[in-house]
């Protein structure tokens, strides 16, 4: 048990130290072009950005779905020869799941952009 | 005694850190582009020397390399990139148009970007060989890593 | 003061700036982007971030003195601006060259158009996502740039082509470099043919996309590979050949569409034909009769006798010296003495020589072309680069003026890109192939 | 040659607006009436010569002539594949020509850099603002009495000190 509970330490430590270590070490020096929105240089040409349209949220949603289960992929296409019983009935549950909400995306028309 | 030898300790890890780690921001406008191109690239490459990882955003980047000739219409545009850069920042002037004005001495051209921004490195050269560019790199990571370093917590203490 | 842009802005519509400092832009444009989502309603593009008042300095230099300006307008193939100005001021002079002198000038300025077009279509796949095209191109114009440091001392800023002939002669072993560097560069044309011209995304991002019309192509005054890719067939040096391009066998492509795969498609042919064309140069110089040096020491030879004793035969200049010497100058430089630089051992050895050479750099005195005005047009990169001067007789010209070809093609820019996404303008933008040295002047 | 048929095309259809038309250095030269701008331009862009390209547009600063400031259009025909270049003189004080961005889409930006150079002002073009330089910029660089290094800087410059 030791061996995991060291490389969780370790490693949790090193994350957050260099997550740290740049607003310890950074000199803080601000100006106030500094604080503007960089736009290649020239002046901003509108002060306050309005609404973004909705499609923009949409296709993050889908993304995030649909990445995160393509990541839940990866282990079940390890096992998915020798998975017998229980394990192929949830893998199987788990993929049409996945498959339903895709053709629904799909026929809703979620997916074109316009 | 002893805190001042940790600090120098300190301060050379610190700048051989930030020497080898350099994002630049090409700000390239006109023919010393080109030769940045062969800089950038498979022949010459600069990222032998860690500072291959180019960088569009002053957010993201340490150096930034003035490449071409600096006309007054483009001025602010630099002056604005460069106060946005974090920090700390360093400046390369890569050509003869960037140190002071080169061929063109009329009324279009900036004569030296040192009269915009602070410049570190000055590399000669209409355009410089690459060879110049990777030697004036060279210069600057030296220059940062015998400079003194600053960085917040010091500046409280002194 | 607003622009016409913000006036007419719709108010919920997104303003952007696609700004001077942008990867894609080359750093020197600005387009000002009304933005609904992502696609462009309307926008306005802004140049002049690289004027660098060359007419004006132009006008305060002598004929001799500003050829290094033209070296930077189009610094991506810049002996093609030398040929254009040097055959526009020997055209007001009524000069001719010798015949190596032209075979050399062809040979040079295919040279430099092969490294143009490798250098445009490096950004524009960079700028699309194709990295490695990128490299692999910018691995064979060194190769090219290689020969061209070879002959002229300098990868890019060559000033080689000088008025009245060309610098220095080419050295022993210039046409197995020549050979070599076009082999190699047909080495990265097949890769380049392999990666882009049936890659999926690279079509989606250019297949129909930025579509220009021959009427409006005319209209907008376009030139060069974005003419030809809509379909017209007109070449400068097919049209009004120059040199010894009457005599060279070559085709010139033709896209169908006009739109961003053609413009791409139609450089990449361009490509093959200028490396045919350097191939016949270097076949029509071996033809020719070696350059008859006179029998002397080599100059490395001379030292180490030197340290022995007084060399007893006369020292010859190495070709790629400045004028060459007596016996290799006529072939390379026009026999005019009040345009031309007198050959070295001349200037050293004879009065008139030297006074010659004298005159010729002194304010007031060098190259005095006739009165009058003149237009001569090559064909650069981008297009019809041509050199519009007027001489009032003195050795400074009264105006310059350079017909930029990017210049018109970028003037259509606002009108390909409204109603497209925005990542449709990176491809549009890559595919013209702007300079901002030409562009802005 | 082919050069003197187009230029007595020309004097047959515009006899007034021709002043002089000549062939110099092997390139056909017409000098027309400013005013007659328009209605050349149309002639040349029609049926019987169709130089429908306007390759060029640009200005030379003559300070001494009554005429300063002398307009220079080069036209070509992608067929015939023949040029002509028509020269336009224009008074010193505030100098104005018609504008051909009804008839080319180019003519706007080189119109637009003329003016940025040279201060001729353009009737009917639809967007008459500098191109090259920059709003605050005053006076026109390119004519013969602007001083070639007189610098008009957007930024207040730093006096630049060793780091």
């Amino acid at each position: 048990m030791l061996p995991i509970v060291l490389t969780f330490a370790v490693f949790g430590l090193l994350g957050v130290v260099l997550l740290f270590v740049n607003a310890l070490l950074g000199p803080k020096r601000t100006n106030p072009a500094k604080e503007t929105p960089f736009e290649c240089g020239s002046p901003p040409l509108q002060k306050d950005i309005g609404p973004f349209p909705i499609k923009f949220s949409l296709i993050a949603f889908l993304f995030l779905l649909f990445d995160v289960e393509a990541a839940f992929f990866f282990p079940l296409a390890l096992i998915v020869k020798e998975a017998k019983g229980p394990a192929l009935a949830a893998l199987v549950v788990f993929t049409a799941v996945i498959a339903a909400g895709f053709a629904y995306a799909w026929r809703k028309g979620a997916f074109e952009w316009e | 005694m002893s805190g001042n030898f940790v600090t120098t300790r300190f301060n050379a890890a610190l700048g051989w850190a930030r020497k080898f780690s350099l994002f630049h921001y090409p700000y390239v406008t006109a023919c010393c582009g080109m030769e940045y191109m062969s800089t950038a690239c498979a022949h010459f490459d600069i990222d032998r020397f860690g500072a291959g990882w180019t960088r569009f955003s002053p957010r993201q980047s340490d150096l930034i390399l003035v490449v071409g000739t600096i006309p007054h219409k483009l001025a602010p545009v630099l002056k604005t990139v460069y106060d946005q850069m974090t920090e700390p920042k360093w400046v390369i002037a890569f050509g003869a148009c960037t140190l002071s004005g080169g061929i063109y001495d009329n009324y279009a051209v900036v004569q030296g970007i040192d009269q915009i921004i602070p410049v570190d490195i000055y590399i000669p050269g209409c355009p410089p060989r690459p060879e110049m560019v990777l030697d004036g790199l060279l210069k600057l990571q030296q220059k940062i890593q015998t400079s003194e370093p600053d960085w917040r917590w010091k500046k409280k203490k002194s | 003061m607003t622009t016409r842009f913000e006036r007419e802005a719709q108010p919920e519509s997104l303003l952007l700036n696609m700004g001077p400092s942008h990867p894609a832009m080359h750093g020197t444009i600005r387009i000002m982007l009304e933005l609904d989502g992502e696609r462009v309603l309307s926008s306005e593009v802004e140049i002049g971030y690289l004027h660098r008042g060359f007419e004006k300095t132009c006008e305060n230099k002598s004929y001799f003195n500003l050829l290094i300006y033209t070296d930077r307008l189009n610094y991506v193939s810049p002996l093609i601006n030398n040929l254009g100005y040097v055959m526009a001021v020997e055209k007001l002079c009524g000069l001719v060259v010798p015949e190596k002198a032209q075979i050399i000038r062809v040979l040079m300025s295919e040279l430099s158009r092969v490294s143009d077009h490798l250098t445009a279509l490096a950004a524009m796949a960079m700028e699309s996502g194709a990295f490695t095209v990128f490299l692999y191109k910018m691995k064979a114009r060194e190769f090219l740039w290689d020969v061209i440091e070879q002959t002229t001392g300098a990868r890019m800023t060559t000033s080689y082509i000088r008025i009245g002939g060309v610098r220095a002669d080419l050295h022993a072993d210039f046409a197995g470099a020549c050979r070599r560097a076009v082999a190699e560069t047909h080495k990265v044309l097949k890769d380049v043919h392999g990666l882009l011209d049936k890659n999926k995304i690279f079509l989606d991002r250019t297949r129909d996309i930025a579509v220009m019309s021959r009427a409006d192509a005319v209209s907008y005054g376009w030139t060069g590979p974005c003419l030809r890719s809509t379909g017209i067939p007109y070449d400068i040096r097919k049209a009004r050949p120059y040199l010894l391009y009457d005599r060279l066998d070559f085709e010139v492509p033709v896209g169908e569409r006009g739109d961003n795969y053609d413009r791409y498609m139609v450089r990449m042919k361009e490509m093959d034909q200028s490396l045919r064309l350097i191939e016949q140069c270097v076949g029509l110089l071996e033809k020719m009769p070696a350059a008859s040096t006179a029998d002397g020491l080599a100059p490395a030879e001379a030292i180490r006798m030197a340290r022995g004793q007084k060399p007893v035969r006369p020292v010859i200049l190495s070709p790629n010296l400045e004028g060459a010497d007596r016996t290799v100058q006529p072939e390379i430089y026009a026999a005019a003495p009040g345009y031309v630089l007198p050959p070295k051992d001349e200037t050293y050895t004879t009065m008139e020589g030297l006074i010659n050479h004298f005159g010729y750099f002194m304010k007031g005195h060098g190259i005095r072309p006739p009165r009058g005005e003149v237009y001569f047009s090559v064909e650069g990169g981008n297009g019809e680069l041509g050199y519009y001067i007027v001489s009032d007789g003195t050795d400074r010209p009264y105006r310059l003026h350079l017909r930029a070809p990017c210049f018109h093609v970028v003037a259509a820019l606002e009108q390909l890109i409204r109603g497209r996404l925005i990542a449709d303008i990176i491809p549009t933008f890559g595919s013209m192939n702007m300079i901002g040295g030409e562009l802005d002047r | 040659m082919e050069e003197e048929k187009i230029l007595d095309a020309l004097r047959q259809a515009c006899p007034d607006a021709v002043l002089s038309a000549e062939v110099s250095l092997g390139d056909a030269v017409a000098v027309i009436r400013g005013e007659s701008l328009t209605a050349v331009a149309e002639f040349l862009r029609g049926a019987p010569l169709s130089l429908t390209f306007l390759l060029d547009l640009t200005c030379v600063h003559h300070p001494g002539r009554v005429e300063a400031f002398e307009m220079v259009y080069h036209f070509l025909s992608l067929d015939t594949n023949a040029r002509i270049r028509i020269k336009a003189g224009l008074p010193a004080e505030n100098p104005e020509i018609a504008s051909l961005t009804g008839m080319w889409k180019n003519a706007s930006w080189l119109e637009r850099e003329v003016f940025d150079m040279f201060g001729v002002r353009f009737a009917g073009h639809p967007d008459l603002r500098r191109l090259l330089l920059y709003e605050g910029f005053e006076g026109h660089p390119l004519r013969k009495d602007y001083p070639l290094r007189k610098r008009q800087p957007r930024i207040p410059l730093r006096k630049a000190e060793t780091k």
